[in-house]
């Protein structure tokens, strides 16, 4: 097989939030005459989950609140999981990301009347936190972003895919990233001093799911594979309302906004019965994780369910005049699947929307691999058990400029180009030609059949019988995917080779989240265990920590640091309000 | 298309736009009982108004449609660079040597 | 010609805009070379008018008007829409440019017969 | 139905195929359905799936539209449609073009925030309702998906022009009140591919399924240039 060789100093996987700044960051931190390349699964600024969020990005800009506030919803609302260090930060430095977002990249966020920024409290927050471009924020972060990095001179390298990292012979270090290029279907090496991952995360191997196509765990994937601690790996986030639409349409899984529950849209089930307040006293108010199992609880019950097996949002008793003028976008997008959302119910259902768990960092966002960095959803840590609504794009933001920063810094201390371990290399294309030797057969169906078993046997609620059986499941499938085969004569965008290599990626994080669900014996966030249903107990919480070395997968359990503050406590000065939302949801 | 280009086709169009009309009334008025050479020759020979009138316009139009004709050649014949600088030039003569022979012929005494 | 992306009223007026101006610059040296004739050959001139009385010629002129008339109206609708910021109503300036084309061609024909 | 889809590069041809009708079926999932089930060598592009990132513009039926958010009924002739890659730009293989040119046009026309702040500076307070705000508001939901720029016929016509989006959004940012570099948006949009070669057609305002309006900030741009080649003038 031919490869073709290609040396660049500081290498970016992905264009979210994190690979965007990590890229401007790069180029203003490092030493003249260093270059800067950019690879990315699709076009520039055009997959990924940063360029979908809707609702908004959090940051403490005054008003009363702070960033200590900030980082204390935080904590609580990963149920102190998270690694602290890497939280506050997160907080702390959101506040220069957003100044530098409108006031360098030029992205506008919406105004109060007296011109100054416009902040709303999503669930779980105790202040007026979240900036935002009306329910399109992602699309005014992405696109100027994007209009940046497309201006300068950054080399592109759109449509190539990373599939392997590849280390030095002695493994302590990286030399560069394999990829292919998705439009020829050559093999690419990047070798790189510096590489940034920030290839998003992306649970989309449950049924229903909310992220971009492009996102399929590569990433973590990559890591596990290269021996990288991944923790926090159960922590699959769901939203509650996702769209249901019949599984012929990939607009079902895909996000109907929070603040539909939060005007008062109800929840009913198949009887058109409101069922919401049996599991909990807010009612359609909960909070994603509480909403999510009490529509998971209700659809299992047999005979309550809509046509496509879900349960129905309702807005029209607000008016539909009302719902329309509120949520123009909402009505515009159910109706171009054919629902009515203003007059009519609409099938929802919990989807797989975030993923908490990632690459063990430093809050420096450097791994344990010397020349790798990982940013954004790729990274784990700063959200522990369940992200805040707002929390992820000012995650990935943040750290992408931190590692452009550091990456821009390190450099400077490293000498030349590391050469590959040319025996892995080989391991890995190897890997990815597996399937062109194969019988052709369809790819789809096994991936269908990993997305069902996930969501039944490692989804909303969990049980240790049930993730046995996803284990086994998991392993049935990747087997099968082993044997199936991909026609090779022509490799130039072929979408079926990729597809092969998507669900490959997404059975083997698949097998960690399982893994590592079963070494949580407890409740916590997102996390939920039937057979475990309580938390147990903050003080002594701990994280998962899972490893491949060779063929085995290990999870181990560590202890949170509470490096900042402990359980219990507070960082907030003496007799602060608890929360300053009046109306909080 | 530059910005002078569009700039010239847009005051050329709007200096023609009243004189057309004008001319279309004229034109109206004069065609009632049928016209003669005689007649036009009659009304607009000697006259420097006329000549100034028709004189102008020929001058706009000349610029005018050499401009539009310029794009029109560009977009729908592919036609580019020199190549298609060179017919605009052209097509601005040949309006304007014409349209100038026939101003003079019919307001010249 | 006229097909998919194209089928809309703006569209439509940019090809007539188009249509009417290249049929302008072409008929308009041959306006030039006729009215040339008056100095040196007024009889000439004369036989041309005479020729011009007859009906397919009348025809003709009224397409011609009908042309410059769409063309100048077209460009003031296309012109205000450029100058004057306006936001809606551009295809109802677009179709009644059209009509009062046709008024003022109507006119001048019926004057002519 | 029946689907003809187009296969190859610039050079290639209508390839039909048989789908089965279902509910709620976007023409995007009849692509991927064709690729998934009958021909695993079909390549196209998309990634939100749901009108956020503009990677599905296709041509259907001669009309350019997203596909993941156009529905099959609203499409649908006869039983029949005809999918093909977006107009204006290089194929790459069967439904997936390359935008490069598009983007490229975009950066040409200065469509990037020109900074008079830093990170160290307050955000500004702006009045969400002022002239200039609301003028570059009304452009701002593009989703660079390159449907007008595959409606526009002057596109067709001149490799230079830089098309409705690049265009709008040159508007857009000279309107923000941030911005520091009208003048230099002026000369962007004033040269051999700019904003004075657009004949208003409005295909990329009718086309646009944002309901955005590029004819509008193309018209603007040519007022601010007219202006300006009046003042430089003097
Ligand atoms: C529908 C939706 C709504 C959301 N709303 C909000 C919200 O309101 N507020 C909030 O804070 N967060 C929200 N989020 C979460 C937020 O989008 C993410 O947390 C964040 O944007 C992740 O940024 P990232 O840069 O890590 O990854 P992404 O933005 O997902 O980018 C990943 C990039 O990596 C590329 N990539 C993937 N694999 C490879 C590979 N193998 N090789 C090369 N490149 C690769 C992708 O193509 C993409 O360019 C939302 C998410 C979704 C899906
Ligand atoms: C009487 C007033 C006239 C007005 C107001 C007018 C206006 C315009 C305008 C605004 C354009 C630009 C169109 C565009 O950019 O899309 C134009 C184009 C053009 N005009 Fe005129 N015009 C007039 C008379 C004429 C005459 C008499 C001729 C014939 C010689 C003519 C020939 C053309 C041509 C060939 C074009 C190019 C068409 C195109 O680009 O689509 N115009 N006109
Ligand atoms: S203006 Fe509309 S059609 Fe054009 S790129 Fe933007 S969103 Fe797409
Ligand atoms: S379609 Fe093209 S010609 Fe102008 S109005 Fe739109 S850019
Ligand atoms: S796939 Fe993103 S707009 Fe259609």
């Amino acid at each position: 097989m031919q490869i073709e060789r290609h040396d660049t100093d500081i290498l970016i996987l992905g264009t979210g939030g994190a690979g965007m700044f990590a890229a401007l960051h790069a180029q203003q931190s490092a030493p003249a005459g260093t270059k800067i390349t950019i690879a990315v699964k699709g076009l520039i600024g055009k997959c990924g989950c940063t360029r979908m969020v809707q609702g908004g990005y959090n940051v403490a800009l005054g008003g009363g609140d702070t960033v200590e506030r900030h980082f204390m919803d935080t904590i609580q609302g990963g149920k102190w999981l998270p690694n602290q260090d890497m939280a506050w930060k997160l907080c702390e430095q959101a506040v220069v990301r957003i100044r530098e977002l409108e006031n360098e990249i030029g992205c506008f966020f919406d105004r109060n009347p007296d011109g100054s920024l416009h902040q709303k409290a999503f669930a779980g927050q105790t202040a007026d936190r979240t900036v935002h471009k009306g329910d399109l924020t992602g699309i005014e972060i992405i696109n100027r972003l994007m209009e940046q990095v497309l201006s300068r001179p950054v080399e592109k390298l759109q449509e190539h895919r990373a599939i392997g990292l590849i280390p030095t012979k002695d493994g302590s270090a990286l030399a560069g990233v394999l990829m292919i290029d998705m439009r020829s279907g050559k093999f690419r090496f990047v070798r790189a001093k510096t590489v940034l991952m920030g290839t998003g995360g992306g649970p989309t191997m449950y049924k229903y799911h909310t992220p971009s196509g492009d996102k399929t765990m590569d990433g973590l994937a990559m890591a596990l594979r290269v021996g990288l601690p991944l923790r926090d790996m159960e922590m699959v986030q769901f939203h509650p309302t996702g769209l249901l639409a019949g599984d012929h349409t990939k607009m079902t899984g895909t996000v109907l906004e929070e603040g539909l529950r939060g005007a008062g849209g109800q929840l009913l089930n198949g009887a058109e019965n409101r069922f919401m307040f049996d599991y909990d006293a807010k009612g359609e108010r909960a909070t994603r994780d509480v909403v999510s199992r009490g529509i998971f609880a209700e659809m299992r019950k047999s005979n309550t369910t809509t046509p496509n097996g879900g349960v129905y949002i309702s807005m029209s008793h607000l008016g539909p005049e009302n719902v329309r003028a509120k949520f123009p976008g909402m009505v515009k997008r159910c109706a171009d699947s054919g629902f009515d959302l203003a007059a009519g119910l609409v099938e929802v259902v919990p989807t797989a929307h975030y993923f908490m768990g990632g690459v063990v960092v430093d809050p420096d966002t450097r791994t344990a691999l010397e020349g790798l960095y990982v940013a954004g959803e790729d990274a784990g840590g700063a959200h522990g058990s369940n992200r805040l609504g707002g929390n992820g794009v000012a995650n990935s933001t943040v750290y992408g400029g931190v590692a452009g920063d550091v990456m821009g810094m390190d450099i400077r201390n490293m000498g030349a180009l590391r050469d590959p371990d040319e025996s892995v290399l080989e391991a890995e294309i190897t890997r990815a030609l597996r399937p062109l030797q194969n019988k052709i057969a369809p790819i789809q169906p096994l991936r269908d059949k990993l997305q069902e078993a996930m969501w039944e046997d490692v989804g909303v609620m969990r049980t240790e019988t049930g993730m046995e059986r996803g284990l086994t499941r998991i392993a049935d499938i990747q087997a099968e995917l082993l044997e199936a085969g991909v026609a090779g004569d022509n490799l130039a965008f072929n979408l079926t080779w990729h597809d092969w290599l998507n669900l490959a990626s997404l059975c083997e994080v698949s097998e960690v989240i399982t893994k590592a669900g079963l070494a949580r014996e407890n409740s916590r966030g997102a996390h939920y265990r039937e057979d475990f249903p309580d938390s147990g107990s903050m003080e002594s919480s701990y994280f998962t920590v899972a490893r491949q070395t060779g063929d085995t997968l290990d999870v181990t359990r560590e202890d949170v640091q509470f490096t900042i503050v402990k359980p219990g406590e507070t960082i907030l000065p003496e007799g602060e309000p608890v929360s300053l939302v009046e109306a909080a949801e | 298309m530059t910005l002078k280009l569009y700039m010239a086709q847009r005051i050329t169009a709007l200096i023609m736009a009243p004189l057309v009309l004008m001319h279309i009334a004229v034109m109206i008025y004069a065609i009632q009982g049928g016209l003669s050479a005689a007649e036009i020759l009659g009304r607009t020979q000697g006259s420097i108004l006329w000549f100034l009138f028709y004189g102008t316009f020929v001058v706009a139009v000349s610029i005018h449609a050499a401009i539009g004709l310029r794009t029109v050649l560009s977009e729908w014949a592919g036609l580019c660079g020199t190549g298609l600088n060179a017919a605009a030039w052209t097509i601005l003569a040949l309006l304007l040597i014409l349209g100038m022979q026939a101003v003079y012929g019919v307001t010249a005494t | 010609m006229i097909h998919g992306h194209r089928t809309h009223t703006l569209w439509i007026a940019f090809l007539l805009h188009r249509i009417s101006g290249v049929a302008l610059a072409l008929f308009l040296p041959a306006h030039f070379w006729v009215l040339s004739y008056a100095l040196n050959a007024p009889q000439k001139l004369d036989g041309f008018l005479h020729w011009a009385e007859t009906p397919i010629v009348k025809f003709a002129e009224f397409g011609l008007v009908f042309l410059l008339s769409v063309h100048m109206l077209g460009g003031l609708r296309l012109m205000a829409l450029e100058f004057l910021p306006w936001t809606s109503g551009q295809k109802t300036a677009a179709a009644s440019a059209v009509a009062a084309s046709t008024f003022l061609a109507g006119i001048f024909l019926l004057r002519a017969i | 139905m029946s689907v003809s889809v187009w296969r190859g590069g610039a050079a290639g041809a209508y390839q039909p195929f048989d789908v089965k009708m279902e509910d709620n079926q976007t023409v995007l999932d009849v692509v991927a359905w064709i690729q998934q089930y009958a021909d695993p060598t079909l390549s196209y592009r998309y990634a939100c799936r749901v009108g956020m990132c503009g990677s599905c513009a296709m041509m259907v039926n001669g009309v350019p539209r997203w596909t993941c958010r156009t529905h099959v009924k609203k499409v649908l002739k006869d039983g029949h449609m005809e999918i093909g890659p977006l107009r204006n730009l290089p194929v790459i293989k069967d439904l997936a073009t390359d935008m490069d040119p598009f983007f490229d046009k975009w950066v040409a026309a200065e469509g990037l925030h020109h900074p008079t702040q830093t990170r160290h500076d307050p955000i500004e307070a702006i009045d969400p309702d002022s002239a200039g705000r609301v003028e570059a508001n009304a452009g701002i939901e593009c989703i660079n998906c390159s449907v007008c720029y595959a409606a526009c016929d002057t596109v067709a016509g001149n490799p230079d022009y830089l098309g409705p989006a690049a265009l709008q959004r040159a508007w857009s940012v000279y309107n923000d009140s941030k911005d520091a570099n009208k003048q230099t948006i002026l000369d962007a949009v004033s040269g051999v591919g700019g904003c004075h070669n657009c004949h208003s057609q409005g295909s990329c305002a009718v086309h646009c399924p944002n309901e955005l309006n590029p004819m509008n900030a193309i018209a603007g741009l040519k007022r601010g240039t007219a202006r300006n080649f009046f003042k430089r003038r003097k």
